[in-house]
């Protein structure tokens, strides 16, 4: 199944894309997609442990198991204010 | 509890308190763009935000207040964009009948937003 | 720090957020006069000050305030006479650099103000 | 020496003035002169505790000796806000 994974903030620059297309296998993790994203996008990857990662409009964690269709997002630690 | 949230590129207008019979405190806060970045001089600090996720997240914390103490209102503004120097970024009421509430979830929310709403800044120089 | 304390019988005016450089935050406080005192339903509230000493006092706790926080400016109007309900009767502007320091300040300020400031209450009904 | 009572808030009502003249004598405290007033006033005797005691625009405890001339301020819990 493929997922859509949007970029945010300077992960953007660190992957000169705003999303990309990601295909996993059925029951695959968050943090299997992750991992799968840090090799395409290297840059990404002294990140990781400050990466923060949502689907849809909510946060999730490593262990969430993915579905079809569903849109991730990978950021930076957020700075409103 | 009502509450209103704005995400624009225009700067914050001077709204009058909200009032509402019963309201005996209203807690505001500017978050104010300063002038240096990690020590270098900066003119503008431009705001991306993930609009729905931002709006999303905000329900979340808004409600997390409502289930702690009795709110009467939250009006939240924060700009997108560039946002220069001395002026407001982030303007946040909070009405409550008593004051300690309003302050402890003003503080609560601006808290909470930094921790998980999906904005982020980055220098104009 | 600079501060400005006002006395005054008239209603409060919105005042835009006073800003200086390096200032990251602007907390505000408005006390609203609630409908009711007591569970009684009330028209106004009647403020008596021994003007002389609340000037005096709310020195104390500005400079107690200057003491233990970096705070750039304190702006305080309290109003004196009958002020309606759901009107303002006291209002509270404090900046500084950042937030944290901008709500203790406030806070202790109106917690020491109920504690010290010789200002008392009458409800007209 | 003489000195000068002023009285503040619903005290005014309790003793139907707003101020008054108390002889004491040389070296007598604050809370002397307390204790004074509300023989001349009983109605603040049952105020004693929760009264509050100025000395020109500073709070004193009944341990402070009072100086001829001094103004007193006697009043309830104040309220601002």
């Amino acid at each position: 199944m493929k997922i859509t994974v949007k970029f945010w903030s300077y992960f953007r620059d660190l992957t000169e894309c705003d999303e990309t297309l990601i295909k996993i296998e059925e029951g695959e993790t968050l943090g299997n997609l992750h991992a799968t994203v840090m090799t395409k996008f290297p840059k990404l990857a002294k990140m990781k442990n400050s990466t923060l990662k949502a689907v849809g409009v909510d946060y999730q964690t490593d262990d969430f198991v993915l579905s079809d269709g569903d849109e991730v997002s990978l950021f930076p630690p957020v700075q409103g204010g | 509890m009502k509450t209103q949230l704005t995400l624009t590129p225009n700067p914050i207008p001077k709204s009058p308190p909200a009032m509402a019979d019963g309201m005996g405190a209203v807690v505001t806060f500017h978050g104010v763009v300063r002038g240096t970045e990690d020590g270098e001089s900066i003119t503008a600090i431009h705001y991306e935000a993930n609009e729905t996720m931002v709006r999303h997240q905000f329900e979340l914390i808004f409600a997390a207040i409502e289930n702690q103490w009795p709110v009467e209102s939250i009006r939240l503004v924060h700009r997108v964009g560039e946002v220069a120097v001395n002026e407001t970024s982030l303007w946040v009421e909070i009405t409550s009948p008593h004051r300690a509430e309003a302050f402890a979830a003003c503080q609560f929310l601006i808290d909470e937003m930094k921790a998980k709403v999906p904005i982020w800044k980055r220098a104009v120089r």
